[in-house]
């Protein structure tokens, strides 16, 4: 059990959901991969609070709970747009989403 | 403790990979949960169990869930969407590239070793997590409050169907149902 | 009478105007004018009364208010007003409140207009009375910004592009402005922006004054129309609406004037020496080049947008040569065309209320139509020939004098330009003013008293100043170091 | 009554009248009028007082005015014999133009804005011929000028109306730059702007201290530009006859008898500068022969009244010139003082004809009987007599003293032109008198411009149906007084007079009566010359000019000199103000329009690479970020 372990596995983790943001084309496959993603850096947060000589440990640890009451805001939001988008279109797939385009 | 530890590494490492790969929104998201418990698993391991119930409580319980619902609601035919060999080659080669690169910038930096000297167990209790968490971020936790509740709210908005507006039907297909 | 609040108080009064605008609902379209006109009345008394307090013996910044603002920048708001300043001011009070009633019959929109007219003319007084540098910035930032929206919506002729490109114009100009105050700044030691401070501080940097002084020079020029970036200044007269037009050329411009004189030579003294021959040499260009395109313009406010070109080359020539005197007869010009222009928009802008017609070549005998309009608009282009009698005359008159003391060259090229601002305003005089009538305006209405009030306020100030060029002479000179 | 009070009163009458007609009565136009008239009337008694009560030595009064520039200004009044005598002259003439006008322009729409316009000139006028120092001076110099506009343009609705004002004000604006610099050049030197300082400073002999012989030719030659602009010397003499597009009253005022005159005056007043300046005087002398001659021949061929008497003008004022040139003040001033009353009564009889037969030809006005109006007939004789150069009238006195002073060594040159130049004076004033007078209806002579030339004013109606017809009274009043000046005013005794309060005694040379043989012969001549050719019973009534068809092409179209203007310079002014402006549209403007063009190019080919597609803008962002990296990590 060491820091660079749990590095190692937020970086893996975070790839993972790097990847899944990238190819993936489901809405909620997407979303998946950004949850993954959060994970990795909570993850960070929690090894880098424990293996760091740091004054105060709980600044970690509530860093881990703002990003999970994030998540959760952020997922919330999500989910409805999603909804919304599969209202519109009958389909949630992000290649249908490109009202952005210049 | 150890093995333990290598155990919910190579379980959250199984679910992730589940998770990107399978074709089936809703197996994928089983593959999240694994991974999710494993990652509260590894809180409980890095000593914060409060932290790793929480996990376990609003990503286990309330967000794989509300996608649960998401794709139901969102009918399971849509679940099934084919990527491109090459978009999941390209998306991989990026990842990948990325992945090393921050690696090799990690190693270069170089890391901490070991357990760091003085833990002073009481700075982790719950008790000192409750008092920081209402006293010095205070602040930080009260913003947060608010966009959850911002959150909510936007979600009810974005997500309401427009049931009050009614589209009128066009007069001329009114004219034609009198005779 | 504690006087030291004075300044703030004039600085307040537009504020004021402002937020009474807000608050009263947009229907009372009257109640807002009154408003205005109430606000700009007591900002006009206020800056009488500081013009007429101002201690001449003493002279130097006087009714000095100082305090702190971003301690941990060194800001201050620190107001206070030398000679220059006092007759800005002065002008800047006229301008506006002769532009509110100028503009009494506005109707649409009402609400909006006032309060952007509002925070333009706080914008400029707060410019005028500034002496630290970043509240300067600060203020000449809200004076450019309205213009936007004021020409945009209230405009005509081509509103959308020319309100774009005065504002781009503005903005580049503002990004040259802007690192060179930072660099003032920091060479001053990143200690205060106070100007007199400043001015101390970097006194002996004679290499950095050199570098930096075109970015600002050049920056705050092309707010003063300077040639040849001066592009936006006439599109945007034409655009902008009467009482827009007025302060656009009658105050906004001399923002430009007043930043080169109080920033990029009251600070940066030697690199004002080194580029002094250079940027003389432009203002003569545009002094001669305005009054050679006017001449071919046929739009009445294109004929006065190169006019004020033209103009604002003398001041800039002035400014250039770098001399008490030269400084003088610049800043009573700012003084002077400011006035003129003003009269002249709003003349123009009478005719044009009635008409929704600009072209001189669709009129002519508007003295027979509308005699005493068209006496403002006769009286307006005499004062621009520089006719002895009205203010310009001295502004011109001074500056030609240190011109050609300064640069023989440039100041005869100038005063040759002056025989073709004669050309162009005559034409227009004749073609438009007088003439044979053209029967399709018999109809206009000519002024009523009402409709007089600005007007023969702008041009009894000019002629006063005409006749007693002294009264604002003395202030000026104690700023400028003159005797 | 002081001084003081009196030079106050003079100088302001006429500004109070202006304002207060101008601003309160601009509509009730007999109000205008007489408060214009009652300026006038204190305006001449000041002024004529002043000059019957000269005191020793020249007096300044002055109140200060204000500091500018370094330069101590005061406004006021100098009372030295030059100002004193220009002064009465202009109030004496504006009193009789005011009089006058009262008829002339009885019916006209804006006789209340006429009468004030008049009341600035003569404010502008007075307080320029009184002026103390330079800088007074060139201000109402300038004032003078825009008075000058604004009465030519007086018909504003006539576009001729308008060109000449327009001409007339830049022509002698080009002028007033010369003029500007050569001042401000002037006050580098001496440091002062005081008129009489400088008058000390360059009447001691040798030169100032530090100014170059050259410094003072260059000095003179830039006053003589305003002089130039001002009197209607060539090259820029060709906004003079345009002018009499004003009422005929304006013309008799300005462009005849004063405003011109302010040219002269200026010359006058700066007469110990420019005789500093030999080389500068020799080339002035020329330019004046050179004037005289030329404007004399325009004059022959002239049909209508004022433009003879225009053309005539310029001649007198080129005499005036020759005589302050040829270094004789008195000289010159003295013919300025009888020139104003005689041409002013010229003018005046030929407003007369005007108002009576509305129309300005010549020939017409004979025709219609023009002989019969007696006291407008009896003043064309007394003021025609006296340009003419008659013995005995004002004229004839004034320019025997001028061609005086040219004698001398190397002036016979100047001599012989100038003596052409009277000799033809001579001719046209009597071809114009015979025309009037002694009209032939069988003649060859041509009526050339339609009647009612006098555009939107054309024949008065007139309270008399029957009988001869007849100026009225306000009309004949004047006339008659002027007549009276133009026969005696030349006299011996007012020479002496006006020599002795110029200071100058010694000029008013009275010449021996073997030395008035040769003038009064070519005086004589040219009006036999007239007679033969228009005068007699049998006369052609053509002129020798119509003999040579091309030259009198060439004099009708004033030697082409306003054509050549036309082609070059002011077609090069027009072209450099297109070129300007193409600058103007394609070169500054166009390249900021372009930068803002192109910048909205690149703004939306930029905008298309981006596809709106989120794995796309996750992936770019992801591989910079790598790519970053790597190199960190590699590099």
């Amino acid at each position: 059990m060491n820091l660079e372990s749990f590095v190692l596995l937020s970086l893996v983790l975070f790839t993972l959901g790097l990847y899944a943001v990238m190819a993936r084309r489901n809405l909620i496959a997407i979303l998946i991969g950004i949850e993954l993603m959060l994970n990795a850096a909570s993850l960070n947060f929690m090894a880098f609070n424990r293996f760091l000589p740091v004054e105060d440990p709980t600044v970690g640890q509530l860093f881990v709970l703002f990003i999970i009451g994030l998540a959760a805001a952020e997922v919330a939001i999500a989910l409805s747009i999603i909804l919304v988008v599969y209202r519109e279109r009958k389909r949630i797939d992000v290649d249908d989403i490109t009202e952005l385009k210049g | 403790m150890g093995g333990m530890t290598g155990l919910l590494m190579a379980l959250a490492v199984a679910g992730a990979l589940l998770a990107v790969s399978l074709k089936n929104v809703l197996h994928a998201i089983f593959g999240l949960a694994v991974t999710l418990l494993a990652v509260a698993g590894l809180f409980v391991v890095l000593g914060s169990p409060f932290v790793g119930t929480m996990q376990v409580l609003i990503y286990v319980g309330g967000i794989t869930v509300a996608m649960v619902f998401a794709v139901m609601l969102s009918t399971v035919v849509q679940t099934h969407q084919a990527e491109s060999p090459w978009r999941r080659a390209g998306a991989a080669f990026v990842a990948v590239g990325f992945a090393v690169g921050v690696g090799l910038v990690i190693i270069g930096a170089g890391l901490p070793k070991g357990l760091a000297p003085a833990l002073i167990e009481d700075a982790w209790s719950v008790r000192q997590l409750g008092t920081s968490l209402l006293g010095d971020y205070n602040v930080v936790f009260e913003v947060l409050s608010v966009v959850l509740l911002l959150a909510i709210i936007g979600a009810i908005v974005i997500s309401r169907r427009e049931e009050d507006v009614v589209t009128p039907a066009p007069a001329a297909a009114v004219e034609e149902t009198h005779p | 009478m504690g006087t030291s609040g004075l300044l703030t108080y004039i600085l307040l009064t537009p504020l004021a105007a402002f937020i009474a605008t807000l608050v009263i609902p947009g229907r009372h379209t009257l109640a807002i004018k009154v408003a205005n006109a109430f606000f700009a009345f007591v900002g006009l008394v206020l800056s009488v009364v500081v013009f007429t307090q101002y201690d001449l013996a003493a002279g130097g910044y006087q009714l000095m208010q100082d305090v702190p603002w971003v301690d941990s920048f060194g800001i201050r708001y620190t107001v206070a007003v030398d000679g220059v300043g006092v007759v800005l001011v002065l002008l800047n009070a006229i301008v506006f409140f002769t532009g509110v009633l100028t503009m009494w019959t506005l109707t649409l929109r009402v609400k909006e207009y006032f309060a952007f007219m509002a925070l333009l003319v706080f914008g400029v007084f707060g410019v005028f009375i500034s002496l630290d540098v970043f509240v300067f910035f600060f203020f000449y930032e809200v004076a450019v910004l309205p213009m936007y929206p004021l020409i945009a919506i209230w405009g005509s002729t081509k509103k959308e592009y020319s309100a774009m490109k005065l504002t781009l114009y503005l903005m580049v100009g503002s990004a040259l402005l802007f690192p060179g105050l930072i660099s003032l700044f920091v060479a001053g030691g990143s200690g205060s922006w106070n100007i007199e401070f400043l001015a101390a501080a970097i006194k002996n940097q004679p290499e950095f004054q050199v570098f930096v002084y075109p970015f600002v020079y050049v920056g705050f020029g092309i707010l003063a129309g300077m040639w040849p970036f001066h592009g936006w200044s006439p599109t945007g007269h034409v655009a902008a609406p009467t009482a827009v037009s007025m302060l656009h050329a009658g105050v906004l411009m001399k923002l430009g004037a007043f930043g080169i004189l109080r920033i990029a030579i009251g600070i940066l003294p030697h690199g004002a020496e080194i580029w002094a021959p250079l940027f003389a040499s432009t203002a003569t260009v545009g002094i001669v080049y305005g009054a050679f395109v006017a001449m071919r313009q046929n739009d009445f406010k294109y004929v006065i947008g190169f006019s004020s070109v033209s103009h604002m080359g003398i001041v800039l020539l002035g400014l250039n040569t770098l001399t008490p005197d030269g400084t003088s007869g610049a800043v009573f010009q700012m003084f002077a065309h400011g006035i003129m222009t003003a009269l002249f928009f709003s003349a123009v802008g009478f005719i044009y209320d009635q008409t929704h017609d600009r072209d001189i070549r669709h009129f002519g005998g508007l003295s027979k139509q509308v005699p005493v309009a068209a006496a403002f608009f006769i009286v307006a282009s005499l004062c621009g020939m520089g006719v002895p009698g009205f203010a310009s005359f001295w502004a011109e008159f001074l500056v030609f004098l240190q011109a050609l003391a300064s640069w023989p060259v440039l100041g005869v090229a100038a005063l040759i330009g002056l025989v073709f601002t004669a050309l162009y305003a005559l034409r227009v005089l004749g073609k438009a003013m007088f003439g044979p009538a053209n029967p399709s305006w018999d109809h206009l209405k000519d002024a009523t008293p009402w409709a007089m009030v600005p007007r023969v306020i702008l041009i009894g100030v000019l002629v006063l100043f005409g006749f007693f060029p002294s009264w604002i002479l003395d202030i000026i000179h104690t700023a400028t170091g003159n005797n | 009554m002081s001084h003081a009070n009196l030079a106050v009163a003079t100088l302001l009458a006429p500004l109070i009248a202006f304002f207060v007609a101008l601003v309160f009565f601009r509509k009730k136009h007999d109000v205008a009028a007489g408060i214009a008239i009652l300026g006038g009337l204190v305006s001449l008694v000041g002024s004529v007082w002043l000059l019957l009560d000269p005191a020793p030595a020249p007096e300044l009064i002055t109140a200060p005015w204000f500091e500018v520039g370094g330069i101590k200004l005061a406004f006021g009044a100098l009372l030295d014999g030059r100002t004193l005598l220009m002064g009465a002259v202009v109030g004496l003439i504006t009193m009789c133009v005011l009089v006058y006008s009262l008829g002339y322009m009885k019916h006209d729409p804006g006789k209340g804005r006429f009468f004030a316009f008049l009341g600035l000139f003569e404010w502008a006028m007075l307080s320029f011929s009184y002026a103390p120092n330079l800088l007074q001076g060139f201000i109402f110099w300038e004032l003078v000028g825009l008075a000058s506009f604004l009465l030519i343009g007086f018909w504003y609705e006539k576009p001729s109306a308008v060109a000449a004002a327009k001409k007339a004000f830049i022509m002698t604006r080009i002028g007033d730059v010369g003029m500007f610099v050569g001042l401000i050049l002037l006050f580098g030197d001496v440091h002062t702007l005081d008129i009489l300082e400088i008058g000390n400073i360059f009447a001691a002999p040798g030169l100032p201290e530090g100014v170059s012989a050259g410094r003072v030719e260059l000095l003179a030659g830039l006053l003589f530009l305003g002089v130039m602009g001002k009197s209607a010397q060539f090259p820029l003499h060709t906004w003079l006859p345009d002018a009499m597009e004003g009422p005929t009253p304006v013309s008799a005022l300005l462009h005849s008898a004063t405003m011109v005159a302010a040219g002269v005056f200026l010359f006058a007043r700066f007469h110990e500068l420019f005789l500093d300046a030999p080389t500068m005087m020799t080339i002035i002398l020329a330019i004046a022969v050179f004037t005289a001659l030329i404007s004399s021949t325009m004059a022959m061929a002239a049909n209508d009244m004022k433009k003879i008497l225009a053309f005539s003008s310029i001649s007198q004022l080129g005499f005036m010139i020759i005589g302050l040139a040829a270094g004789s003040l008195f000289a010159g001033l003295f013919h300025l003082m009888t020139h104003a009353l005689f041409k002013a009564l010229l003018f005046l009889t030929a407003g007369a004809y005007i108002h009576e037969f509305g129309t300005n030809d010549i020939v017409a006005i004979g025709r219609a009987g023009g002989r019969k109006m007696r006291v407008t007939t009896l003043g064309l004789f007394a003021g025609g007599f006296a340009l003419a150069g008659v013995p005995i009238f004002a004229g004839f006195w004034s320019k025997e003293v001028i061609l005086g002073a040219l004698h001398g060594p190397g002036a016979e040159v100047f001599l012989i032109g100038a003596y052409a130049a009277a000799f033809m004076t001579a001719y046209y004033t009597f071809r114009m008198i015979f025309l009037i007078v002694l009209p032939n209806t069988d003649s060859k002579a041509i009526v050339e411009e339609p009647a009612g030339s006098q555009g939107g004013h054309g024949p008065a109606d007139h309270g008399h149906a029957h009988g001869a017809p007849k100026a009225p009274g306000t009309m004949r009043a004047p006339i008659l007084v002027l007549s009276i000046g133009a026969v005696i005013a030349g006299l011996p005794f007012f020479g002496d007079a006006v020599a002795g309060l110029l200071g100058r005694p010694h000029e008013a040379h009275h010449a021996a009566i073997t030395e008035m043989i040769l003038p009064v012969a070519i005086v004589l001549a040219g009006v036999a010359l007239a007679w033969l050719d228009f005068g007699g019973k049998k006369a052609p009534q053509r002129g020798i000019v119509a003999w040579f068809p091309p030259l009198e092409r060439a004099l009708k179209n004033r030697w082409y000199i306003d054509a050549f203007y036309r082609k070059t310079i002011i077609r090069f002014v027009n072209a450099f103000a297109a070129l300007m402006y193409g600058a103007e549209t394609r070169g500054f403007d166009g390249a900021g329009d372009a930068l803002g063009r192109g910048t909205m190019k690149v703004g939306v080919s930029t905008a298309k690479s981006h596809t709106g597609r989120l794995p796309i803008f996750v992936g770019t962002a992801v591989a910079v970020l790598a790519i970053v990296s790597l190199s960190i990590a590699l590099g």
